[in-house]
């Protein structure tokens, strides 16, 4: 889960890290108020999850309260990459000399922490590390001591950081990585930290993405509004709790386990179909579950066949079949053609229960995506 | 023979009384695994199944001289439930919960590091030497004794894979699902020198997905040091660069390794027959039989 | 440095851990106020420092106002094993029945914290720990994670604590780990725990030791009342900052070094004499620090003569010359024959400083222990 | 020959601009010590005695090859300052602070024990190989090189020692002050272990001090692995039961171990001639010699 630049700012600023006076404004009225307030030049941010804000227009430095009344005025209720921005933040301008990279994130091929700082700040750090990885300094954290004083210090002059600021910059990126550790961080950065004219350095951005499997011991994090999803479709499914991603082809795949339903999608390409989501419907779902998902892949109008691939660990054969039936009894007409194919636990059960007048039902992974396949270029012909 | 489980392997299954725990204990014990305790703290002294209850997992350990265990344990104490059982000690633990936040496996992670344990999972299906002793949720059924190792990544992947491998009468000598968490204990090269040291192992099925790295380092495992012929198999190959599929694992991040081609490539390299299918991974081990 | 129990208790109920109801007093109307408050029966316990406080009538039960009364004016300034009473805590009694010991310490040979958890809570837990070593669980704890929950219930299952208390027991021994690491405590003990009859587990007693090396970063604790020490001579000491201790012979000592003045005497003892104390000016002395040392020598009445006993590292001999002269120079005649010897740095350059009118100058330990030795016996026949 | 330290010893001192740090290492320089570099963050790019001064050991190993670091920087820091070293890496690390945090050391000795590294101290005088190299804050004019391996828990006593021996022409391989906190990187028996295979060491003598058990098992590996005769002291005799003298180790606990009478029992026992003042300890080194 991805905090909003302001929400992170707000963790940041209470644990210590400087920031910039700022103000959230969620109508032009209340942002030219709050710009006021600050003193100009302010920058107005558009709070959305969306890389590359400020090429996108999110982002605009003022002067005035004309200038800042016309900024808020454009950037709210703009469409940034399917995005509505419903919030700005509004910040005082920094001037700075320099910009640094401070982040922390999971190493998961080394299964520890890992504390990043870098010169090259204020730009997209993944270019960086792509271009010259050497840009980048990086100190791995033991997470049985957490980080020690020592590391901040040594991948702050490793990075190349000027000596009269590194103490500060040490003392941010151990304030973060305790932040990142309490809060169960999965990412934490300032890009750009900004280095000011008289060395203060002070976060003009900040974010905070918090492990999603932690949030139970996190219940103020958890209640942090997000974005309204920028597709409908991924709104609802986040809704009913499926991992779900909508994709541009027309073959809907509705499967339980993320590994078997990635298999599906590449079959579906493989016998010359084109994948219109992942659907993973988890473990041991019941048959309520089962109907929501189909409710799901219905409602995506490029959806012209749909292919259900159970293999039952935990779920049972029997369980999805009643889903499918009670779903599909609802209709006068069955909307799009449903390929069903079931294996493991109880899979004779189901197929027994399968009513074969809504459903095709194939007994091999091949067969019953090749039938999706089929079925979907019939109606696309 | 077999790799990590089998007939002499004695089970604990921390969260017995549960609802997950103690249905699949049942199911592990109708399957023929021998389930020698549970461990739930302030249920001690309780039964399960006849199995008795123990309130930690060292007294289940040494009272029932168990040498496994199996993690039914709620995410929020899941990590302290697999330190407690690196700690019991035991030389297997299989951790089957799924969403252990990451920090605290990376923290175990650490741990285990320093033990001679071997930690199957987390968020995985578990093991299975089928006709000795399956450890976790996966279906008994479709499993059926042989030389075929099986290494996987996804749970129900790998029944599919098996599926196609029983069909065929291509029995296994212990499959295993790693799990598919960003960090996870035994990872495809521990499961590979595995399968190679195993004179039963004649051949490996090695499925794996987009995300990380572990299969490229795998093949290059695979390169240097097997002489048991593998199949491979990866799912993916059609999942857009930066979306989330599923597991955390299941993320390819737009360039470079993590990509189903980049996996694909390094297998093919070492050696790997890799399938565009499930069925065709069957095919291969058929060949290498 | 140890708290006393009425600071400890407030740490502990800070922390979570359930304390009876309790209010120090320090004057009788206090006391009698405070019972009454709480509601009787109350206990009345002597504040301070001493091993089994209740056998030696520091502490009082007692029913009624009249009874409160004559407790509080028979404890309030009684003398406590040479510690006068100054405090008591008036504390409400708990009716149980059964006591249990838990507590934490560092074990030095292991060089790990550990944990441990009896049923035979209420009693001097070292003599338990002599007589029935396995009546104490202990677990040791990787300082590197912190005590795991799992521990907790680990030693207390060990330890035997009854199921039904087992969860609660756990959770006070989590909680005073954690304040026993985050508070840099040396030992940290509930003894006893007492568990009543409705199953409630309450710290009767409590015991905080800080690791004094630590109590820069614990200001709070470091500002805690202590005792006024039994002993006027250690008062001193701690006032000057020596490590002194007052022992019974007639030979004063003075040397740099715990175990060169351990040494020394050993060596009064091994030539027949007797030490009157251990005192260890620590390394770098200057010269005023070596005239308090002597000040604190000639100040117990006890010692006939005083042995100098330096080997300079740090410390260096013309220093310590100075500092004799100049102590002994301020008085008309020498109170107590002063048997000098100094090795090691600058040593040729302090003997040559050295007064040989006011000290006796020895140039090895040998003849320095047996030339004080000698003095002292010339002064007591 | 000698053990851990000699001309080769390449020396970082970390707080090196400090008072007492700048004091020592001046000193250490004057007795021939190899001194490359010092270490203090904020520092680096300075120089203290033509010695050039980096922000982290890391940095200072690295450029300057040092392979030993000598800390003296305040308690506070210290803990800090000793991880810092154990990472640089150094295979060798000398702490003279005294009154660092105890549980701060038992973080550090967690630490050290997953490493190769040598730690001496803290609260210690350091190391001297006479004519070599001195590490730390011993008064190097007293030692002469020689055969007789010394190691002590207390630094002036350990000068005291020297000084009998010398007097005599008794010169020493190595002299090292363990330290008496009560938690410390190398004990007597690490120390033990490695004059037992020096060559050049014909003779050790250790002396001990009441509290602990580091003697008594000292005794145990004496008796079981020397060669090399050992001669002993053990300070603390006429101490009284449950007061602290001085170091933290310095107390005794009444009854059983820690005890002077119980390590010089053990001690005895174990072969070890134990004298009773510090001249006769140089008596008994003169006779094995």
């Amino acid at each position: 889960m991805r905090l909003h630049e302001y929400q992170a700012k707000d963790l940041f600023a209470d644990a210590g890290i400087p920031t910039p006076d700022s103000t959230l404004a969620r109508t032009v009225d209340e942002a030219v108020d709050a710009a006021a307030e600050i003193g100009y030049p302010v920058a107005i941010k558009a709070q959305v999850h969306v890389g590359g804000r400020g090429k996108a227009g999110g982002i605009k430095l003022v002067d005035d309260g004309e200038e800042a009344r016309e900024a808020a005025d454009e950037i709210l209720g703009m469409d940034l990459k399917g995005f509505e921005v419903d919030r700005v933040l509004v910040e005082e301008a920094v001037d700075f000399v320099n910009e640094l990279y401070v982040g922390v994130t999971m190493d998961r091929g080394e299964g520890k922490p890992v504390a990043m700082v870098s010169t090259r700040g204020g730009v997209n750090i993944e270019e960086v590390a792509e271009e010259d990885p050497d840009a980048i300094a990086r100190e791995h954290i033991d997470p049985a001591f957490g980080m020690h004083d020592f590391q901040a210090r040594k991948v702050v002059y490793e990075a190349g950081v000027d000596g009269d600021i590194a103490r500060d910059v040490s003392s941010i990126l151990s304030t973060l990585y305790d932040l990142w550790e309490e809060r169960d961080g999965s990412d934490a950065e300032i890009n750009p930290l900004m280095v000011t004219s008289d060395g203060e350095v002070i976060a003009a951005d900040a974010v905070f993405n918090v492990d999603e499997d932690a949030l139970f011991r996190q219940p103020d994090l958890a209640e942090m509004e997000e974005d309204a999803a920028g597709d409908e479709l991924e709104a609802k499914a986040n809704e009913y709790g499926f991992d779900y991603v909508r994709l541009s082809g027309n073959v809907g795949i509705i499967g339980n386990g993320a590994g078997l339903v990635m298999t599906t999608l590449d079959l579906v390409d493989y016998y010359g179909g084109e994948p219109a989501n992942f659907l993973d419907i988890g473990g041991g779902a019941k048959a309520q579950r089962v109907a929501n998902a189909l409710d799901m892949v219905f409602s995506d109008e490029n959806v012209d066949a749909v292919v259900f691939n159970i293999f039952g660990g935990i779920t049972r054969g029997d369980e999805v079949a009643n889903g499918i039936n009670n779903a599909l009894e609802q209709f006068d007409e069955i909307p799009k053609p449903v390929i069903v194919r079931l294996a493991g636990t109880n899979a004779k059960e189901g197929m027994e229960i399968l009513n074969t007048d809504l459903v095709q039902v194939e007994a091999t992974l091949e067969d019953a995506v090749q039938g999706a396949v089929e079925a979907a270029e019939e109606v696309t012909q | 023979m077999s790799v990590l489980v089998d007939d002499d392997t004695r089970v604990v299954v921390q969260g017995i009384t549960g609802g997950e725990g103690k249905f699949h204990a049942g199911q592990m014990i109708e399957y023929g695994t021998n389930v020698v305790a549970g461990a739930v703290p302030g249920k001690g002294g309780q039964e399960v199944y006849d199995v008795p209850v123990y309130d930690t997992v060292s007294g289940a350990a040494r009272q029932e001289d168990a040498n496994a265990a199996v993690v039914f344990v709620p995410p929020a104490f899941a990590g302290d439930a697999l330190f407690e059982a690196l700690d019991a000690p035991v030389d297997l633990v299989v951790a089957i919960t799924e969403g252990i936040p990451t920090q605290d496996m990376s923290r175990v992670y650490r741990k285990l590091k320093e033990t001679d344990t071997y930690l199957v999972g987390p968020n995985c299906p578990g093991l299975i030497t089928p006709g000795e002793a399956k450890l976790g949720i996966l279906p008994g059924n479709i499993f059926e004794s042989g030389n075929v190792g099986l290494v996987s990544r996804s749970g129900t992947l790998t029944y599919q894979v098996v599926d196609n491998l029983t069909e065929r009468g291509l029995g296994q000598s212990t499959a295993i699902g790693i799990g598919g968490d960003p960090i996870i204990g035994t990872d495809f090269i521990d499961t590979l020198k595995l399968f190679e040291a195993d004179p039963d192992t004649h051949a490996v099925v090695m499925c794996g997905e987009i995300g990380g790295e572990d299969e490229e380092n795998a093949a290059k495992y695979i390169r240097q040091n097997m002489d048991t012929p593998v199949a491979g198999f990866i799912a993916g190959r059609t999942a857009p660069p930066g979306k989330r599929m599923g597991h955390a694992g299941a993320i390819v991040s737009g360039s470079g390794t993590g990509t189903a081609e980049s996996k694909i490539n390094a297998l093919e390299d070492a050696g790997v027959r890799v399938g565009d299918t499930p069925n065709e991974v069957a095919d291969y081990i058929e060949q290498f039989l």
